[in-house]
């Protein structure tokens, strides 16, 4: 093995990473922000995968189909918040835990019903088939370095808009304490709806994004919802740039532990994750409680 | 000491600080307190007057610095350690179990005085001697006739006088209490003050309290905190007298309420 | 007793229960006496929730289309279908499998996608000994150490299409490969399967990798396998995780330098989704769309005419456990208390299946044609038998 | 908290349950007395579930871990050949379960809230995985117990757990024996610290409580019951795989405390009822049966903030307003 065998996995991690980003960075600012346990999280991004394999079926257009199906799931996310999380934000967390595990239910049978059980795929758009080759074997995709330029802007995106404006500054307020929020008079309930919509569309979008990579089948969002939590965890709940830096971390100790603990690497992330936490008890970047 | 009058300090804490990142709450503060006395901690908002007593509860871990209790250096123990070793504490905003009744948390406070609670088979109740403390603990801080009230229903007033009684209830050498006036009635504040006037008999008490009316009328000795450090130590007088306190924080009233700079 | 046609559930199954009971200590002909009457139950435990819930849908689809063409009776006997969503969850199973059994009393098992599932329903299928035919479910242990007289398979052992592979592989002229496979029973026997036919042609694993289950994230992999840089790869994946790999082995560049090569499962159901990427993929399965025999040319249209799904293995599984089901309900003429006959019945039976003509071995597993495939057009076209009459090893199974 | 004086109604409620569940043998069926005993071992997996959630404050989300684990052990320690012996495979999984608890708890116990919570489900997939990967379980095709395991003192052997009603008699009982256990802890001077520390950890501390060491104990408590209930459930079976310890049966009997009502020594038995009945209901009523499923699921948060045990005690949980996790 050389060096280039470590720089490509090293890449290969940090584009895991990238994609976990995205989904982690929705459910650690609902987590943070609203104190809400959202286990529906990973539903909203097979609905992504979904609405992108049916949009761009009817379109022909990936584009499209994120340009129309993104509001939809924005909708639903709003929806979902509106008529059944908001009434539990004074109650523990396992109502939410409990409720949100309902709701699972409910978008698989619904994705059963609308969409059927076979299992899809959708075309990488025509204009980012290319690959990159990078060794003798190994070439790299286009459409995979998009996908991580994607995730970059979107977090750049992110970090603007908490830094620099109103609602950036109400959602700071909020996540460092919920009570200051509310006296210094902003809208809490505009606040958790702008904020659920937000983080479903990011999971949404992700499921979009990855569709073409990804195979569209059912129970595609369970797989994702689990490591998302752990990414959260271990970046410090609440915290975007914890969100970022756990998303790196699991990616690249996936990638290297597939490598170098080939027979266990399922309990890689598990194991980092309760490492960390033992270090940190409030993860990387998250505030002690 | 130099003081003669000073008694043999039972906390004594040398060069306490605690930083949250940038910020010294506690900046290298040196004090003693003596056996038996009322010390009384004053200063305005962000002095880091709750952040002290946090530090001598074990509420909070030092950055640096010592605290000793008697010879014994208590400085990183937890607060369940403090505890059993004497020092018990109130807290600003009223921390019962507000479900429960006034029997029930005192009882659960007397009861951690048992050298163990991982008793498992035996009623709790049964036992005589925690019946006993649970008892004096509600007697004392004037809810012996309230004792099958459910907490929460309480007054205002009366959730404070819990609050301290269940810290009675364990039986501390030192007592901290953070506020124990604040939001009371008149007439609540009273009948506090007279709970605490009958506590010093026996206590060190240590406080933090803006009723400047209060302070000078109860302390034996004031401390002044600003910017998180030590000001001004001394009796009342004195402290009345000291120009660098009435500069830097009484300003033009001596008896201000709740002075704000 | 014939006269009794009540529709009150309990009462029926009690009288039925009764005259079973019967059948054991007494003669023939108080058992044929229920002929004719009561329905033939058949208790269906397969997913119709989750990631395998379209294995379920189209083995029970083709099942009962198989027994619709053949008049919709089985030994003359109108037929009952029982039917269990198994979630594919290997804690409920004995819960489910018991409620099939003593529950509802079944004359008939048919089940399940998921081998986990299935040793747990194997276990009681063998205590309560109900005759149960499992359409899919490969873990070699059913035919195996687990085989009974009561079990059947219509499908596979796990061991078996990959076997084929191997000879396959070694003679396109590879010598090291590397495996590949989700680390779970089905892939580790499917492994085991290649891996066996491939050394013993004379070939070399160079490396065998296996991969946290139901993860489809591949990527490291890829690059480890573009590092050794072997001859060929075989893998072994299914449902959702073929789709990604496929299409991750093509976007890496791999497909074109390193041949990849897999049992059937990786390019059923799934080329659609897979596309272009799964081009030219070698395969061997006892089963393809493109067969061309009589039964299959039948088959398909009906099919898909009759169900709206498409014709693919597990429809082909599916269909030939009906076949099953009539050949031997007929050779009993609908006695289900014959339990005896009905299982020599079955031993017997050739089932002129779409995939070809096939027969049960000592242990109930087929003994089958594996079929060479590749990836043309969309379509497995079949390139020639890769094995003829392929029986399983059915280590340790002490029947027959 | 619970109000545990007995009133007339409520003793006459529990007399007709004992009766009850005394006769059903008598005149159910086959398949509802093995399903009866399905629900007694999982109302026992959520009883001990329930001390940690409902008493301690303590949100596990990997309680199937010492369900699992329990199960292998017996898988693990019984002869292919033969039955084990109820006296030592018991101890022995009760026991091994509360060891790996006191293990996985002494690390948990740091942390708290949602960091708690994840932390137990890291540990319990972590399990899952190595069960799962390990070649020497059975892998994900999971594991047998070929015999059920043997009540025999010498030759005196009354209880035959292969005869289904004994094994319903037996599952019963020890519903029973757990419900007194736990009704007896909660009113001991260990009961009462850890109902204090669900309702207010720092308090507790200050008072002087070694909080810590008590959720501990509660945890390896929680985590012995969680054995028995799997070594139960193993025995019955005769089957264990990895799934068992998955996060999904983790949910599954979290759902089952919550709808029954967390806090109370009877919901969880009432959570278990219901929530076997209910997927098995739902199950054969539509294809769609998920949709229900989700639609009851999220009625019963909306509409029953106590879960069941809330519909027939009056009193109600205060709503917390501050949010301490």
């Amino acid at each position: 093995m050389d060096i280039s065998f470590f720089l490509i996995q090293a890449l290969n991690g940090v584009q895991y990473g990238f994609l976990l980003f995205l989904v982690a960075s929705g459910l650690t600012l609902i987590f943070g922000i609203m104190g809400v346990i959202n286990l529906a999280h990973g539903s909203f991004y097979m609905i992504g995968a979904y609405l992108a394999y049916w949009l761009t079926g009817l379109t022909g257009s990936l584009l499209l189909a994120i340009l129309l199906g993104l509001p939809l799931a924005v909708l639903t996310g709003l929806a979902i918040e509106r008529f059944a999380i908001s009434h539990l934000y004074t109650r523990d967390h396992l109502y939410q835990v409990l409720l949100t595990y309902g709701l699972i239910l409910i978008f698989n049978e619904m994705q059963s019903i609308l969409w059927g059980n076979d299992l899809y795929g959708v075309a990488i758009p025509e204009m980012l088939t290319g690959s990159i080759r990078l060794t003798e074997t190994q070439s790299y995709p286009v459409y995979r370095l998009f996908v991580s330029l994607v995730c970059i802007l979107v977090a750049l995106g992110m970090l603007l808009t908490i830094q620099k404006t109103r609602l950036g500054m109400m959602i700071r307020a909020g996540a460092s304490n919920r009570e200051m929020t509310q006296i210094l008079g902003l809208n809490i309930k505009q606040l958790y709806a702008i904020v659920f919509g937000a983080g479903a569309g990011l999971a949404a979008f992700a499921g979009m994004m990855a569709a073409p990579i990804e195979a569209v089948y059912p129970g595609m969002g369970e797989g994702i919802l689990i490591t998302s939590f752990v990414v959260v965890v271990i970046g410090g709940i609440g915290s975007i740039k914890g969100a970022f830096f756990g998303a790196m971390l699991i990616g690249l100790a996936d990638t290297f532990g597939s490598v170098l603990v080939p027979d266990y690497s399922g309990i890689v992330i598990y194991a980092l994750m309760a490492l960390v936490l033992l270090w940190r008890p409030q993860g990387l970047f998250g505030q002690r409680v | 000491m130099t003081d003669p009058t000073m008694r043999d300090p039972i906390l004594s804490i040398k060069g306490l600080t605690k930083r949250f990142g940038a910020l010294a709450a506690v900046d290298d503060v040196f004090l003693d307190f003596a056996s038996g006395e009322t010390h009384a901690i004053i200063g305005p908002n962000g002095a880091g007057k709750t952040t002290l007593i946090n530090l001598l509860s074990g509420d909070l871990p030092p950055t640096t610095g010592t605290i000793h209790l008697l010879d014994r250096d208590v400085t990183a123990l937890a607060p369940d350690r403090k505890s059993q070793l004497g020092i018990g504490r109130t807290y600003q905003k009223t921390n019962i179990f507000p479900d429960e009744t006034c029997f029930q948390n005192c009882w659960l406070a007397a009861q951690s005085r048992l050298p163990s609670s991982m008793r498992f088979f035996r009623r709790a109740h049964r036992r005589a001697d925690i019946r006993a403390a649970t008892e004096r603990a509600l007697a004392l801080c004037n809810l012996d006739a309230r004792a099958d009230v459910i907490a929460g229903h309480l007054s205002y007033g009366e959730q404070r006088q819990l609050e301290i009684g269940m810290t009675l209830a364990t039986d501390p050498k030192i007592l901290l209490l953070d506020e124990p006036l604040a939001g009371m009635s008149a007439e609540e504040s009273v009948r506090t003050m007279a709970l605490l006037t009958s506590l010093a008999e026996n206590l060190t008490l240590i406080l933090i309290e803006h009723d400047m009316d209060m302070v000078f009328a109860f302390a034996q000795t004031i401390t002044v905190m600003v910017n998180g450090q030590v000001l001004e130590t001394g009796t009342p007088a004195q402290i009345r007298a000291s120009a660098a306190v009435r500069d830097a924080y009484l300003g033009h009233g001596p008896t201000e309420q709740g002075a704000t700079p | 007793m014939s006269k009794i046609k009540r529709t009150d559930h309990r009462r029926r199954r009690f009288i039925q229960g009764a005259v079973a009971g019967a059948a054991i200590t007494a003669f023939a002909p108080s058992r044929f006496a229920i002929g004719g009457t009561a329905k033939v139950k058949v208790g269906i435990l397969l997913p119709y929730s989750g990631t395998y819930a379209f294995l379920g849908e189209k083995i029970t689809a083709a099942m009962k289309f198989a027994i619709a063409q053949a008049g919709g009776k089985l030994g003359g006997r109108d037929i009952e279908f029982v039917q269990l969503d198994s979630e594919a969850k290997p804690p409920k199973a004995t819960e489910n499998t018991n409620k099939l059994i003593t529950g509802e009393n079944v004359d008939f098992l048919v089940g399940p996608v998921h081998s986990g599932v299935a040793m747990a329903m194997a276990k009681i299928a063998r205590e309560e000994n109900v005759i149960t035919i499992v359409p899919n479910a490969g873990a070699n242990q059913l035919t195996g150490p687990l085989c009974a007289p009561n079990i059947f398979r219509t499908s596979f052992s796990n061991w078996q299409p990959s076997f084929p592979s191997g000879k396959v592989v070694y003679d396109d002229g590879h010598r090291n490969v590397v495996t590949m496979a989700w680390n779970y029973g089905a892939g580790k026997q499917a492994l085991g399967g290649f891996s066996q036919g491939f050394e013993d042609a004379g070939g070399k694993i160079v490396k065998q990798i296996l991969t946290p289950f139901p993860k489809v994230e591949f990527q490291a992999y890829l690059t480890e396998i573009a590092a050794l840089k072997p001859d060929a790869v075989f893998v072994f994946y299914a449902g959702g995780g073929a789709i990604k790999f496929v299409k991750d082995y093509a976007a890496s560049g791999l497909k074109d330098k390193i041949p990849l090569y897999s049992s059937g499962f990786l390019t059923e159901g799934t080329l659609k989704a897979q596309g272009a990427a799964a081009e030219g993929i070698k395969t061997t399965l006892h089963y393809s769309e493109t067969l061309d025999n009589p039964a299959n040319r039948i088959f398909r249209p009906a099919f898909e005419k009759a169900t709206g799904k498409s014709a693919d293995v597990f429809a082909v599984q599916g269909y030939d456990t009906g076949l099953l089901l009539l050949q031997a309900m007929n050779a009993v003429k609908g006695d289900t208390g014959a339990q005896k006959e009905i299982i020599t019945a079955m031993e017997n039976a050739v089932i002129d299946s779409p995939r070809g003509k096939w027969t049960f071995s000592a242990a109930h597993n087929p003994i089958q044609d594996f079929y060479l495939r590749q990836v043309v057009d969309g379509q497995n076209k079949v390139l020639g038998i890769a094995h003829k009459a392929l029986s399983d090893l059915a280590k340790g199974c002490r029947m027959g | 908290m619970t109000n545990l004086r007995p009133t007339r109604l409520y003793l006459l409620i529990a007399l007709c349950i004992v009766i009850a569940v005394g006769l059903f043998p008598l005149f159910g069926e086959k398949f509802h007395i093995l399903l009866a005993t399905r629900i007694f071992i999982l109302a026992i997996f959520a009883m001990s579930l329930n001390l940690l959630i409902g008493f301690t404050g303590l949100i596990s989300f990997g309680h199937a871990a010492f369900f699992g684990a329990a199960g292998y052990i017996l898988a693990f320690v019984a002869p292919e050949d033969g039955a084990a012996a109820f006296w030592w495979s018991a101890p022995l999984s009760i026991g091994g379960a509360a060891l790996l608890a006191a293990g996985i708890g002494w690390m948990s116990i740091r942390t708290s809230g949602v960091y708690f919570i994840m932390i137990t489900l890291a540990f319990a997939q972590m399990l899952y995985f190595f069960f799962n990967d390990s070649p020497y379980f059975g892998g994900s095709d999971g594991a047998f117990i070929y015999f059920k395991p043997s009540l025999a003192i010498g030759s005196f052997d009354p209880v035959n757990l292969d005869n289904r009603v004994h094994f319903y008699y037996l599952a019963a009982i020890l519903v029973l024996v757990v419900w007194a256990f736990l009704a007896m802890l909660l009113r001991s001077p260990f009961g009462q610290v850890i109902k204090g520390l669900r309702a207010n950890e720092p308090r507790m501390r200050a008072l002087g409580y070694p909080t810590q060491r008590y959720k501990l104990v509660s945890f390896i408590i929680a985590g012995g019951l969680a054995g028995l209930a799997g070594y139960l459930n193993a025995a019955q079976s005769g089957y264990i795989s990895p799934a068992h310890l998955g996060w999904q049966e983790s949910g599954s009997v979290m759902m089952m405390v919550i709808l029954g009502g967390m806090g109370s020594l009877h919901g969880p038995i009432l959570g278990a009822f219901t929530f076997v009945l209910l997927h098995d209901i739902l199950r054969d009523l539509s294809q769609h049966w998920l949709l229900l499923m989700g639609g009851v699921i999220v009625a019963i948060v909306l509409f029953l903030p106590n879960g069941l045990a809330g519909l027939f005690t009056r009193k109600r949980i205060p709503q917390r307003d501050d949010d301490h996790d």
